[in-house]
């Protein structure tokens, strides 16, 4: 069997159920690959740890990969098993939040390690600016939890559909109290959870045949998940080192995710990079990627491994 | 290749230079004292440059240190902004809080034999605690600016500076303190004249652990939250964006500041101590 | 005891209590010091010397019999600053100069900062330390520390001055010129005085008063009155009589020592 | 012995004071749930209320403080809860014979346990090396020593994701072996300090001693330097196994949260349970006085047998 | 120099290069010792006693003049192991118990094991701490420390006993003794001696000849050969031929001194 290592973009959990139902179920097996997966963590970035060979394929969120593309690291999607995405702005209607022009003056929790990028180039759409000034918002770095929101430090965090969100609810606030702004509905979404390989390696025959292999099986896995959100989760679970995750809490970030993995068939769209792409580069004064990408995605794999 | 021999020449011999210099007759005066451990710094940098240059290691990984010094220098006006937020505000501040506390705790419980029984085994024990663990919670406590890194900054510091103190209270040996009784002196002169400046060296040695602990404090405490500026910030978020030269840059200055202030205070050090056996000759 | 005696010591005993059982430092002592005594203790390691004298200065609590000083506890007379004590090492704190150690009772005791300043240069000159007032300690041989530690206990004005070995640490020559100085500041000042000495010229030369202790446990095995004048010149030591109370102390020393 | 009763009595104060801070800590977090469940609280509104100091709000609002006792996610949890978490986790795992599932902290210590470990055997080895080094050569302790200083003052965190990255490429897997580096950083320093002023422990004469029997520098080592280093060295050792906990904690926090105490603290984090974080945090502070007390215990045992007083 | 000549020093001098200048701890030093002499130093503190000793161990390099230890150099006759020293602290090791203290040197020099444990009792005995091999020094007396470390010295065999003011922290009376086994050892063993004492009557009743030095800098005033016969009571301190060496001592030392 080959060897194939799979870099997280985050800790186990449901998000990246697909890949570990196509290894509990065998799909990986089957399709003569022998897969190991490592979790990501607050300071592993996966660029960087496919950069240093520690990886052959990473999930990640694609503003970040073009980021890296820009700074010599050529990374390539090849393949996009999430359609849609589930970031959003989170935000307490009693601190006076409830559109888009609110924003001003307001504290905004942000991820940052490479998860800002949307957010920036959304407020540099809005004309918001982010260093501070008078006329912007005040960012705070938020760290892994939604603390800020609950005791007041902010106005607004970052929050995905599948997780964050939930905490809040689950600390008491309830979707009566809150406004989310999601990054979809705003027309700034840009595309999350794909799989990226660095491009040297898919001049190499056998290694694109691997992922050829190894996006046919990983996508098996996601349909599975879909169908099978429960048990996903349970299997997810079994994954989990850190034996802190919960049963409810991953059986429900299952159902969430299923909604955005719903209508890919792992297959990149153009259309969904190119809507990328010009919203980092309407990106402002300090735009992320400066120039159109070119080759930083390719049809190669997913042409094979789903026909 | 030519990097890696260069950079390995370069090593050695720089290393024979040093080992004539040690062991002349010059090797104490000052100037030779600071130069070879210069030297030394410099081949590893110059043998780091040539390893990555030589094994052509991707600057995403490890820069190579003519590429740091270059971000470094393009980036001093961001680097300036980080020490402000991260060590005046925070680590400085958390730093004289918890000495100036931990100081005066000493003070107060040496009073009390009861008390100093009671809590110096538990301030021993809590100053060998991975501290740093704390700092979510201070994060949540204290909010995301400054004044969380200055809370993690005064737990971790107090426990060394409290322990060290409370047993430099103790160090005056029984003649010098007999000395005292014959005199029908007070507490307070006695703590005056006595025992504190014989403290003075062990709360030193409390101080100088302290410095490192504070900045590394801080540090951690911003991968918690923060404002969008600081070390911790910056550097969380580089390795992020792969702005890795970025991230040496501020593990620089950091090492800089932080070999300052522990310059700093052992100079205080010496000039407060300068009695002490370990520092005449 | 007579109207003069200044410290008197009734069947004084102290035990310690160590790890090892207990350890009869003093056992039963009894003595009488009269005012302007230069009073000698002599006698094997551990018999119980410096105990004595810490019971006399209230840094130890004796566990039987009486002590008074100056016809109270020597605890009111601590109190008092009736004391000047030398202990056996110089003790200078090595953060202050030679100047500053000796100012240290001194400011405790609340001298003004004139008076200081003048006694400070006075007892230097006595123990010929004039014009190292500004150096620190360890800037000092180990006979000038101790010289030190000797004006310190002299600034001020106690009565009573206890000295622990004071001259152990220095040689022969040194110790005979202090000596000398010793006995001219006794006789100047009519201090009372408590030494204590392994030597036993010195002990002769010195006292009114010689304690010979024994040790396991303390007791004053023979207390000699010397019969030799207050004036006394260095080479009284060859004088006959002179050798017979060195003689006499000698009999006392042996008699209580594991030797022979 | 002679210390408990102090101890004890410092350590009841401490509760005691932990116990009635949980009233003020969680006032607002207590009254904000209880307006939501209806109850009627002065001032209304949680905005409202980042107005008026914890004091008030307990005053006027006393029937909900002993709410603050019971929260789910607490600013800061009552001892008891702290106690019943960690119950939960450790023996209760123990007697449904789960000691060694992922969810027993039992598992957790067992894993930052062995990085501290493996960190402590190569800080310490290190540390003793340059020790030795330092002591035997002037070019090393010329050029070694203020490195070693400024070693310290590099935030390790910083170096966590490369070392990681590195490790990675040089054909290291897992996270243990990063870990033990990071850990390893922290702790040689204490032992070098240490050592270094141990080695150099023996007076002159003692080394003249030596000289004058035309003793070798091996035997010298041997014979004097080495014995005469082994208090500082068991007290270097006592600083050394604290950092090496520290350090594989610092390690656990970024490296990539998979399991050990310091992954449970970021998690418990990332997903807003208190309770996770107080629990491993006392875990933490238990593993550190169990390697403190037995670094202690071997010193007593081993400086006995060779003959210095205890 | 003669043939017996073990010690030869022709204008040695030593200065030391310290911050306040340099330090004349000897300066023009002339001195032969025979084989077999009992030689003593005394003068006042600091007039580089300890650093005659030193430079005869080869423990201190001479900046002038020649030296020669049985005809070669200090250093070469230190590898050749012809020292044993004994320094004024004891300095026994705290980890090794008395017996593993005196075995130490002999462990170094390469002794077999069974020689190794012979010559320790022998010495033990003749320091009269037999019984005590198994003890560590801490739970001894100074006294007895002291004459362990002179155990320590003896056990291996050096031509040349150096011994830097052993007996300065002993009572009198032990010293008495250990003067009179000191003075047994050597009649029996032979050995040449270089003694440090502050003690007139100790270096007289001692020697065999007698250096005195004086400070600043470090010269030789007297040399003073004693017509004691070798066989020496303790009472022979009581004889006019004692007091008269010890009286040209006191003045020698007294001319060198600063004093007066
Ligand atoms: N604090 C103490 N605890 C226990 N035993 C003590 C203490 N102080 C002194 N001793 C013991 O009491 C006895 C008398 O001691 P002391 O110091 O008075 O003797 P000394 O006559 O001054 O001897 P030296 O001439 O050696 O100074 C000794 O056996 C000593 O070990
Ligand atoms: N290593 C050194 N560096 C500088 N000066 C030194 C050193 N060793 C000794 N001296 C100085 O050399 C002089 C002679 O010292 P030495 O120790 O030989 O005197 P000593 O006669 O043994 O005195 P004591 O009777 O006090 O032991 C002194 O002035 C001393 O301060
Ligand atoms: C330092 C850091 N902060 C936030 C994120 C955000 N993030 C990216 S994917 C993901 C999973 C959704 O729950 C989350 C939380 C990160 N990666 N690293
Ligand atoms: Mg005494
Ligand atoms: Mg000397």
């Amino acid at each position: 069997a080959d060897d194939v290592t799979l870099q997280l973009k985050w800790v186990t959990q449901a998000q990246f159920a697909g890949y570990y139902v196509a290894l509990e179920n065998g799909y990986y097996n089957d399709a003569d690959l022998n897969v190991t997966i490592k979790p990501g963590g607050p300071d592993i970035a996966p660029t960087q740890v496919l950069a240093g060979g520690g990886a052959d394929v990473t999930v990640e969120w694609m503003p970040a990969a073009l980021a890296a593309r820009e700074k010599g690291l050529p990374m390539v999607n090849i393949a996009q098993p999430f359609k849609s995405s589930g970031m959003m702005l989170t935000c307490r209607k009693d601190s006076g939040v409830s559109t888009t022009d609110d924003f001003a003056g307001k504290t905004l929790g942000v991820w940052f390690f490479g998860n800002e990028f949307p957010f920036l180039s959304w407020m540099s759409q809005l004309g918001l600016s982010t260093d501070g000034g008078d006329a912007g918002v005040e960012v705070l770095k938020q760290g892994f939890n939604v603390d800020p929101i609950l005791n007041g430090q902010a106005a607004c965090v970052s929050t995905m559909t599948y997780n964050e969100y939930w905490q809040v609810i689950d600390a008491g606030l309830t979707a009566d109290d809150l406004v989310t702004f999601k990054y979809e509905d705003q027309g700034v979404a840009t595309l999350e959870d794909g799989l990226y390989v660095l491009e040297e390696n898919l001049s190499d025959p056998a290694f694109e045949d691997k992922m050829v292999r190894f996006v046919k099986a990983s996508m098996q896995g996601w349909k599975w998940a879909e169908e099978n959100p429960e048990e996903a989760a349970m299997i997810v679970l079994e994954y989990d080192e850190t034996g802190a995750q919960t049963e409810e809490h991953q059986i429900r970030m299952m159902g969430e995710v299923a909604k955005l993995t719903a209508g890919s068939n792992g297959a990149l769209l153009e259309a969904d990079f190119q809507r990328t792409v010009d919203s980092l580069l309407a990106g402002g004064s300090d735009p992320v990627i400066t120039k159109q990408p070119e080759g930083a995605w390719t049809h190669a794999i997913t042409d094979k491994a789903l026909n | 290749m030519t990097w890696l021999i260069g950079a390995l020449f370069f090593w050695l011999a720089a290393w024979a230079l040093n080992t004539r210099l040690a062991n002349s007759r010059l090797s104490t005066t000052l100037a030779v004292r600071t130069f070879i451990p210069v030297l030394f710094g410099l081949t590893l940098l110059v043998l780091w440059e040539g390893l990555v240059r030589g094994l052509g290691v991707s600057q995403v990984i490890l820069p190579a240190p003519s590429l740091i010094a270059k971000t470094f220098v393009g980036s001093t006006d961001i680097l300036w902004v980080d020490v402000v937020q991260t060590v005046f505000k925070g680590a400085l501040r958390g730093f004289a809080i918890g000495a100036l506390a931990a100081f005066a705790v000493a003070i107060l419980i040496d009073r009390s034999a009861f008390l100093t029984r009671g809590l110096l085994p538990i301030g021993n024990f809590v100053a060998a605690l991975p501290i740093v663990g704390i700092a979510p919670i201070l994060v949540n406590w204290f909010g995301f600016d400054w004044q969380s890194k200055a809370a993690v900054v005064v737990v971790m510091v107090f426990f060394p500076i409290l322990v060290n103190t409370v047993q430099g209270l103790r160090e005056t040996d029984a003649m010098q303190r007999d000395l005292m009784r014959t005199y029908a002196a007070g507490y307070f002169q006695t703590l005056l004249k006595l025992r504190l400046p014989a403290a003075m060296p062990f709360v030193f040695n409390g101080l100088k652990i302290a410095t490192t602990l504070a900045l590394i404090g801080a540090i951690v405490a911003e991968y918690f939250g923060s404002p969008t500026r600081g070390m911790g910030f910056r550097i969380s978020t580089g390795v992020g964006s792969l702005d890795i030269d970025l991230v040496w840059a501020e593990i620089a200055v950091s090492a800089l500041v932080g070999s300052a202030f522990y310059g700093l205070v052992a100079l205080l050090e010496l000039r407060v101590t300068f009695w002490h056996p370990s520092r005449r000759s | 005891m007579t109207n003069n005696t200044i410290v008197s010591a009734k069947d004084l005993s102290l035990t310690f209590q160590t790890n090892d059982g207990p350890v009869h430092a003093l056992s039963d002592v009894n003595l009488d010091i009269e005012k302007g005594d230069f009073v000698s203790f002599i006698g094997p390691s551990g018999c119980g010397k410096t105990t004595f004298l810490r019971v006399m200065a209230d840094l130890e609590q004796p566990t039987g019999g009486e002590i008074t000083v100056n016809g109270v506890s020597p605890r009111e007379a601590r109190l008092a600053r009736a004391y000047g004590y030398v202990f056996q090492a110089a003790g200078l704190y090595p953060w202050r100069t030679i100047g500053g150690n000796i100012r240290l009772p001194l400011e405790i005791m609340g001298y003004s900062k004139a008076d200081q300043a003048e006694r400070v240069s006075r007892v230097l000159e006595l123990v010929d330390l004039a014009g190292f007032e500004k150096k620190y300690p360890w800037q000092l041989s180990g006979g000038m520390q101790q010289r030190a530690s000797i004006a310190r206990a002299l600034a001020f004005d106690a009565d009573i001055l206890l000295m622990d070995e004071p001259f152990g640490a220095l040689d022969e020559i040194v110790r005979d010129h202090l000596n000398e100085q010793l006995l001219k500041l006794w006789a100047d000042t009519g201090k009372t005085i408590g030494f204590v000495t392994h030597s036993i010229p010195e002990a002769v030369y010195l006292s009114t008063k010689i304690v010979v202790m024994s040790p396991r446990p303390g007791r004053v095995t023979d207390v000699i009155e010397s019969p030799l004048p207050k004036e006394r010149p260095l080479d009284i030591r060859d004088t006959p009589e002179f050798l017979e109370i060195a003689h006499r102390v000698r009999e006392g020393l042996r008699a209580g020592h594991s030797y022979d | 012995m002679r210390n408990a009763i102090p101890v004890l009595t410092v350590l009841v104060v401490l509760v005691g004071l932990w116990w009635a801070a949980v009233a003020p800590m969680n006032i607002r977090p207590a009254l904000d749930l209880a307006e939501r469940g209806g109850a009627v609280i002065v001032p209304e509104g949680s905005v409202q209320r980042r107005e008026v100091s914890v004091w008030t709000l307990m005053l006027k609002n006393s029937s909900h403080v002993s709410a603050g006792y019971d929260l789910k996610r607490p600013r800061l949890p009552t001892p008891a809860q702290v106690g019943q978490e960690i119950w939960k986790t450790t023996g209760a795992m123990v007697l449904k014979g789960r000691t060694w599932s992922k969810r027993s902290l039992i598992y957790h210590s067992w894993i930052t346990l062995q990085s501290t470990l493996w960190g402590f055997l190569l800080g310490t080895s290190l540390g003793i090396l340059g020790a030795v080094a330092i002591t035997y050569s002037r070019v090393t302790s010329m050029s070694l020593m203020p490195w070693a200083i400024i070693s310290q003052t590099i935030p390790i965190v910083a170096l966590a994701p490369m070392i990681i990255v590195v490790a990675n490429q040089v054909g290291v897997e897992g996270r243990g072996v990063p870990k033990a580096i990071i850990s390893a950083y922290l702790c040689y320093f204490p032992v070098l300090v240490s050592m270094v002023k141990g080695l150099n422990s023996p007076k002159p004469a003692e080394l003249d001693l030596l000289k004058t029997y035309n003793a070798s520098g091996t035997q010298s080592f041997w014979k004097l330097r080495l014995p005469a280093s082994l208090p500082y060295f068991f007290t270097s050792l006592k600083v050394g196994v604290a950092a090496a906990l520290v350090g594989t904690i610092v390690g656990e926090l970024p490296t990539g949260a998979i399991s050990g105490l310091g992954a449970r603290i970021l998690i418990g984090d990332q997903f807003g349970t208190p309770l996770a974080i107080w629990s491993a945090l006392f875990l933490a502070a238990i593993l550190a006085g169990l390697l403190v007390t037995f670094v202690d215990t071997m010193q007593r045992v081993t400086l006995r047998k060779m003959g210095f007083r205890a």
